[in-house]
């Protein structure tokens, strides 16, 4: 059978997603930026974007999270732990892109350690992810053969009626059936023509772009000093990528007393292999594109069997020079062929 | 691994009344990296450095901080303390827990808890301590002496005399100073010319003495030991090599009606001209502002009568650069101008005269050879009013402080008319009469019981003139009555004050001034004669209003330090100085531009084939002084200066 | 509020004028309240807008810079550099909302041992006034606080 | 000719004769309405550069990358008069020889651009008088009075509500050519003055510090403003503090190569009215 969520009942379900002890969160517009937020209300929801500024990482992967704090004693150094707030949510109205990262960085986060603050919340979390009906300029979800309403990463898939009144819903795992269970009283059953995904044109061949990049020959070739030479060495493609994950521990505080927190880092930054010694392994903006996306589309699969990237074409919708991935795998398609 | 230890002093009970101890000691031993804490009655005490010094020894301490009095009384004490103890004497941070915190809150609690915070801030400053070793710099054994009066010529005497070279400028063209126009000095009386001029020569011939009149100092560079100073050798168009001082120049000279500064205006010299008759070096100069030859480019008539042809229109200033290790300044003052007291008519009124011009009229060699004359008439006053503070002690119009010396030199100008004007009667209004000094109170009352002068205790409101005389109405505060006494003079003691170019000059020195432009010594009381800048020393009334005897001591005084100083080859300096990250600086010249001192550098790092990598400053240790100025701006943090390091102040902060 | 509230204030200060005149206040024995501490630095043209900050991070709800009077700088000129810093660091925390109440400049010479305690008196009493800084401690909670999504 | 042209033949010009090595310019962007930077080695090339009004980045940061001026082989650059500006600054600061930059200059207007004469940075002290009295970026001084009449709180609360969104990304800082030092002040942990944490207490310290570091030498080409991924109106507080430094010392940053740093210089009768 099939089951609708109608627009106007959004509400209803959030109250009672609230009473279920959920919190609900969705993309907003607030203060010049798009993000994901808790809402109170579905007015307060912007489902219109096509893609929010800031991803969905951030719920998982905060920019920075304190971990512990200690005290130094005379004699010893106290601690006491920092954990995630251990609340039941749905994220509502994330993209399959964004929906795709979380479970691209699932092995990265507990292939040896399991790191507790990403899957407790992983855990906790119900991902209602609306599929894709429009695309924009630099989308290329489809060149990483996944595509606008790919179900990797998400609980429950919303895919919009024409015209807008809501969505189809489609149940993807146990934990999507268990918060849908909550407002199935509210849902239509009335059929209702799906909007056509978006088309989005496949930008570059992965395939060719893996093995070029898999060939040791490439890897000192001129072609990383042409492609990066405007690069300006700034995190904004690494912090609003989805899949981009590298953290930096920093302790702060007082000379007595402080906070251990876990804070994004970037391969963009200099400082990112800086030796105390000063000597720096990846010492040109070059050789660190170079290492984002031999990390993205080389080492990770290689480790993974998947590429460390979802094809929400942020890296290049935000560069404050129009770099980014797309870019980079357009050049090296046609370096390679 | 910190190891510090921790000393609380209770200054008697200067610091344990209002602080408590035990508990500021068991809070400190509670603090992390503190290893031995320490309290006693007086940590300065023989014994008390003794507790310290072995405290050092017995736990290795990497670092203390003795919770006392204010480091700027006993800082150097503690870090001689450590030196003794085998501690670099930089690892001592002092916690001011008595000035700062006893002395000024009567809380005990929260005073209690102001000197745990002060305390543990630096003990955390001082975990982050570096050990410093001193800075040597060599030492020019070569003094300059700035002003060429009898503090100068003191100075410079006692420093040659010790076998050390002197550079001795002057800006007029001849030494001498304000001591040369004086007719008789206070209080033995004798001829100010008879005492001054033996000196002068002596210094002229001195054979460590470089003598150089008619200059000015224009720059003034580098630090203690090391100075290098540009002096200006004003144009005197005499060749100072040929002349002789046969003088007839001076004689031929058309132009004579230029009022002579010497003579406070009282006289006229010629355009070119010696000072005085004994001047020295008795080498006229031209005035070329009142030159006619250099207003209208004729006459020359003084260039025909040289003998010897060694008058030059053509010469011109040169400038000196010379390198010395000290500096004297004994700069001198001036007379306040008395305009202010339109009541007194100075300058109206040409028989109101000030001190120094009757100073002027009193001496042999001035312009009425030593008689008495008004300078209205020339005739000899039979009634003549000194007032004294024209000028001093009146915040309202003058200054407010006390220039010294008038009470003595209006006893001398009234025991002088007396004696050279018999029948005369000398008035004086004061305020209070300041005599203090050998033989000085003696004097003034010599002045009123044996040459009959009438001292009033009061103010004069007002002079001005009525048939021919100066009428002169004060107060007699002491019979209580108004006075009007006819005068046929009226001499005022005017202020004295600093060289009017006197703040500007000692910015090209370096040295500070008070609110006049009278020159700051380092410590009013213990450091009289030093200034804050190291190796420029003062001597006379540009320090402040003062009498001859004081001059000579204090010039004196100045010798010994300078001497002190050349006793040495080398000289070790505090190392708290800029040091630069080369690695990290990006050569913006921030630091350049900033550092008061000019102790910024530019330094070329090369690659191993001699290519210029780039350039970055280097901080020259002989130069800079520590102020840390190029540490704040300094936009990546490169350059961060020892003892107050960024860590260190960070910690401190961080620490409280 | 039942018990007064203390401000705690920071005082960076030279140690040529402004330490010294904290010193005269104290041989002159004049009395002012316990809220300050001091943190002597060599020269005003040491003090970096940075300690301002970290001062502020410490939790305190005023701050004081203060050295020699222009022209009296031991180092002829550091304060004249400092009063440049000031003057447009001070314009960039009025225009980011740190009241300007909270964080004061004076020239206080080793002779002035009266002004020094008589501002830190007044700074004291004003702070009072205004009462804690709370929206910095709001700021200042928050990277203590869990992160709450 | 258009301007566009007349660039494109100049740059074909000075590489073919050997003047420069290398022409900064415009590119085409990945979507019509973005230019992107792109750097010209060849003649042949020069038909792939644009200049018209979108072409909004100051690229004078580009210049001062790390060897590119060693050689003493100078360089082409496209700029507008906020470029021309950041290039006196870094001059001044010596961190250029400003004869090795041949300008290639333009004004943007709304719709088009027009030409601005001269190729050496010392050749636009007209322009420059005149940019002087206009005061660049008074565009946002509505809003930076809207911003001045609040009360502290409310400002408190503006800007840590625009701070709190900061990601720590440093965009700002790399795209800005002022910001060229070899470790910046954030990058130094010992001690660390400014938190690296991107809670607001740390995007709080990194922006104000930022700010001061170009407090006086910020020529206002909005390129941190522009690059903010988060939309942070960090244009505000650079036009604030311009202002602040003309208003206090008449200085505008970047009108010669022989300008003093405003901060690394005084004047003894510097105005004061807050220091008690």
């Amino acid at each position: 059978m099939i089951q609708i969520l109608l627009r106007d009942k959004l509400d209803d379900c959030i109250t009672r997603w609230h009473a279920a002890g959920y919190d609900v969160i969705g993309p907003q517009k607030n203060n010049n930026v798009t993000r994901f937020a808790p809402v109170e209300k579905a007015s307060e929801l912007d489902l219109e974007i096509i893609l929010t500024d800031r991803t969905v990482k951030e719920l998982f992967f905060p920019q920075t999270e304190p971990m512990f704090r200690y005290r130094i004693g005379k004699q010893a150094i106290d601690t006491e732990e920092y954990l995630p707030p251990g609340r039941k949510r749905i994220i509502f109205g994330s993209r399959p892109c964004d929906a795709s990262a979380m479970a691209i960085d699932d092995p990265l986060f507990g292939w040896d350690f399991k790191d507790t603050y990403w899957f407790q919340r992983r855990n906790e979390t119900v991902m209602v992810t609306i599929a894709c009906t429009e695309s924009d300029d630099f989308c290329m979800c489809t060149s990483l053969k996944l595509a606008p309403d790919s179900p990797l990463g998400s609980d429950i898939m919303l895919r919009p009626v024409a015209g807008g009144k809501g969505w189809h819903v489609e149940l993807l795992s146990e934990r999507g059936r268990e918060a849908f269970d909550r407002i199935e009283a509210l849902l239509d059953d009335s059929a209702a023509e799906k909007e056509p995904i978006a088309n989005v044109p496949k930008r570059f061949d992965l395939d060719v772009c893996r093995e070029w990049l898999a060939d040791p020959e490439n890897f000192e070739s001129h072609f990383w000093k042409e492609i990066s030479i405007r690069c300006i060495g700034c995190g904004t493609c690494t912090f609003l990528c989805p899949t981009c994950h590298c953290f930096d521990f920093q302790d702060e505080g007082d000379t007595y007393s402080g906070i251990r927190r876990k804070n994004w880092d970037s391969c963009s930054f200099a400082l990112f292999t800086m030796h105390t010694s000063g000597h720096n392994p990846r010492s040109t903006q070059s050789s660190r594109w170079r290492q984002r996306i031999m990390h993205k589309f080389n080492y990770f699969p290689g480790k993974f069997s998947m590429n460390s990237c979802s094809g929400c074409g942020r890296c290049s919708r935000q560069c404050p020079v129009d770099m980014g991935i797309t870019e980079t795998l357009q050049e090296i398609t046609k370096t390679a062929k | 691994m910190a190891k510090i230890g921790v000393f609380i002093c209770h200054c008697g009970e200067n610091i344990a009344a209002r602080i408590d101890c035990a508990r500021l000691l068991s809070a400190m031993d509670d603090h992390p990296g503190v290893s031995v804490s320490l309290d006693y009655k007086y940590f300065c005490s023989d014994p008390g450095q003794e507790n310290v010094k072995k405290a050092i020894r017995e736990n290795n301490l990497t670092g203390i901080v003795v919770a006392a009095c204010s480091p700027r009384m006993h800082e150097a004490t503690f870090r001689k303390a450590c030196a003794e103890a085998g501690l670099n004497p930089y690892l001592c941070e002092i916690a001011n827990i008595r000035e700062q915190c006893s002395w000024v809150h009567s809380d005990r609690e929260k005073a209690t808890e102001k000197a745990i915070d002060i305390t543990r801030s630096l003990i955390e400053k001082v975990k982050r301590n570096n050990e410093l070793q001193p800075i040597e710099v060599p030492v020019t054994r070569k003094a300059l002496v700035i002003g060429g009066g009898i503090a100068g010529i003191q100075a410079a005497l006692d420093i040659a005399n010790a076998g050390q070279e002197v550079v001795l400028v002057e800006r007029e063209p001849s030494l001498g100073g304000h001591m040369a126009q004086l007719s008789e000095t206070f209080p033995t009386l004798d001829c100010s010319q008879c005492i001054m001029t033996p000196r002068m020569v002596e210094a002229a011939q001195h054979p460590k003495i470089e003598l150089l009149t008619y200059s000015e100092i224009e720059q003034v560079d580098g630090f203690i030991g090391n100075f290098t100073v540009k002096i200006r050798k004003k144009a005197r168009y005499v060749d100072m090599k040929t002349c002789t001082g046969c003088g007839d120049c001076i004689q031929k000279c058309p132009q004579k009606k230029i009022s002579d500064e010497f003579d406070c205006n009282l006289g006229k010299r010629p355009a070119i001209y010696t000072p005085f008759a004994q001047a020295v070096p008795n080498i006229p100069v031209i005035d070329k502002e009142n030159c006619t030859y250099f207003k209208n480019g004729k006459c020359r008539v003084c260039a025909k009568a040289c003998p010897i042809d060694c008058i030059n229109f053509e010469m011109q200033d040169e400038f000196v650069d010379i390198e010395v290790g000290a500096i004297v300044v004994a700069t001198g003052f001036q007379i306040q101008n008395t305009a202010m007291y339109g009541e007194y008519g100075y300058g109206k009124y040409p028989d109101v005269i000030t001190g120094l011009q009757f100073e002027r009229l009193a001496s042999a060699s001035g312009p009425t050879a030593g008689k008495i004359m008004r300078p209205s008439d020339g005739k000899e006053p039979e009634t003549v009013v000194f007032i004294q503070c024209a000028g001093s002690r009146d915040p309202s119009k003058g200054v407010k402080y006390c220039s010294k010396i008038c009470c003595m030199y209006t006893s001398k100008h009234a025991m002088l008319y007396a004696h050279k004007v018999h029948g005369g009667k000398a008035h004086v209004f004061y305020m209070d009469i300041r005599a203090a000094g050998k033989g000085y109170d003696e004097f003034t009352r010599r002045a009123i019981e044996e040459d009959e002068a009438s001292y009033l205790r009061g103010r004069v409101s007002k002079v001005w003139q009525e048939n021919g005389k100066l009428m002169v109405r004060g107060v007699d505060t002491l019979l209580g009555k108004p006075v009007e006494i006819a005068a046929d003079m009226v001499v005022l003691a005017t202020a004295i004050t600093p060289q009017p170019d006197a703040k500007e000059f000692a910015k090209v020195i370096g040295i500070g001034c008070d609110e006049y432009g009278f020159y700051n010594e380092a410590h009013l009381k213990l450091r009289p004669v030093e200034t804050a800048t190291a190796g420029i020393y003062l001597a006379g009334a540009c320090q402040s209003p003062k009498d001859i005897p004081d001059s000579v001591a204090q010039a004196s005084a100045c010798a010994s330090k300078v001497i002190g100083l050349f006793s040495r080859d080398r000289l070790e300096r505090e190392p708290v100085i800029a040091m630069n990250n080369e690695a990290t600086c990006s050569g913006c010249w921030g630091c350049f531009v900033a550092c008061p001192y000019g102790a910024i550098e530019k330094k070329d790092i090369l690659n191993r084939s001699g290519e210029l990598i780039k350039r970055v400053a280097f901080v020259n240790p002989g130069l800079c002084q520590g102020c840390g100025t190029c540490v704040t701006f300094c936009r990546s943090n490169s350059i961060d200066l020892a003892g107050f390091t960024e860590k260190q102040i960070f910690a401190e902060v961080m620490g409280l | 509020m039942n018990e007064q509230f203390e401000p705690k204030i920071v005082a960076f200060v030279c140690t040529y004028c402004t330490y010294a005149g904290a010193d005269l206040a104290g041989t002159s024995r004049l009395k002012y309240p316990p809220n300050v501490r001091i943190v002597r630095l060599p020269c005003t043209g040491r003090i970096s807008p940075m300690f301002i900050l970290k001062a502020l991070q410490k939790g305190a709800d005023g701050v004081l810079v203060s050295g020699c009077h222009p022209g009296d700088c031991h180092f002829t000129s550091g304060n004249f550099h400092a009063r440049r810093r000031w003057t447009v660091f001070r314009a960039l925390l009025n225009f980011t909302g740190i009241p300007l109440d909270r964080i004061r400049f004076s020239w206080i010479s080793a002779a002035e041992g009266v002004k020094f305690a008589e501002l830190i008196s007044s700074l004291t009493d004003d702070i009072r006034k205004l009462g804690p800084f709370e929206q910095y401690k709001a700021m200042i909670h928050e990277t203590e606080t869990p992160v709450s999504l | 000719m258009s301007i566009q042209e007349q660039y494109r033949k100049k740059a074909a010009e000075l590489l073919s004769s050997g003047e420069v090595k290398l022409v900064i310019g415009y590119g085409a962007g990945t979507t019509p309405d973005r230019r992107r930077p792109l750097f010209v080695r060849s003649a042949d090339e020069t038909s792939k550069l644009h200049l018209d009004a979108a072409c909004e980045a100051n690229l004078s940061g580009y210049l001062v990358t790390e060897g590119l001026l060693a050689d003493r082989k100078k360089v082409g650059i496209f700029l507008g008069p906020e470029g021309i500006r950041s290039v006196n600054i870094l001059a001044s600061e010596s961190q250029l020889d400003p004869d090795q930059i041949v300008i290639m200059g333009f004004n943007r207007e709304a719709e088009s651009v027009s030409a601005l004469e001269g190729s050496n940075v010392r050749d636009f002290p007209a322009m420059l008088a005149a940019l002087k009295e206009q005061a660049p970026g008074a565009g946002e001084q509505a809003l930076v009075e809207r911003i001045e009449n609040m009360t502290p709180e409310e400002r408190f609360t503006f800007w840590q509500a625009e701070f709190e969104k900061c990601i720590k990304c440093y965009a700002c800082r790399q795209v800005c050519p002022m910001c060229y030092c070899r470790r910046c002040i954030v990058d130094n942990n010992q001690p660390q003055w400014v938190q690296t944490s991107s809670h607001t207490l740390g995007n709080f310290e990194w922006n104000l510090v930022r700010a001061f570091h170009l407090s006086g030498r910020c020529v206002e080409c909005g390129g941190c403003d522009r690059a903010c991924p988060v939309n942070i109106p960090l244009r505000l507080i650079n036009r604030r503090m311009a202002m602040e430094v003309l208003d206090a010392y008449d200085h505008f940053s970047g009108m010669s190569p022989d300008q003093e740093t405003v901060l690394a210089s005084f004047k003894k009768d510097d105005p004061e009215t807050f220091i008690l």
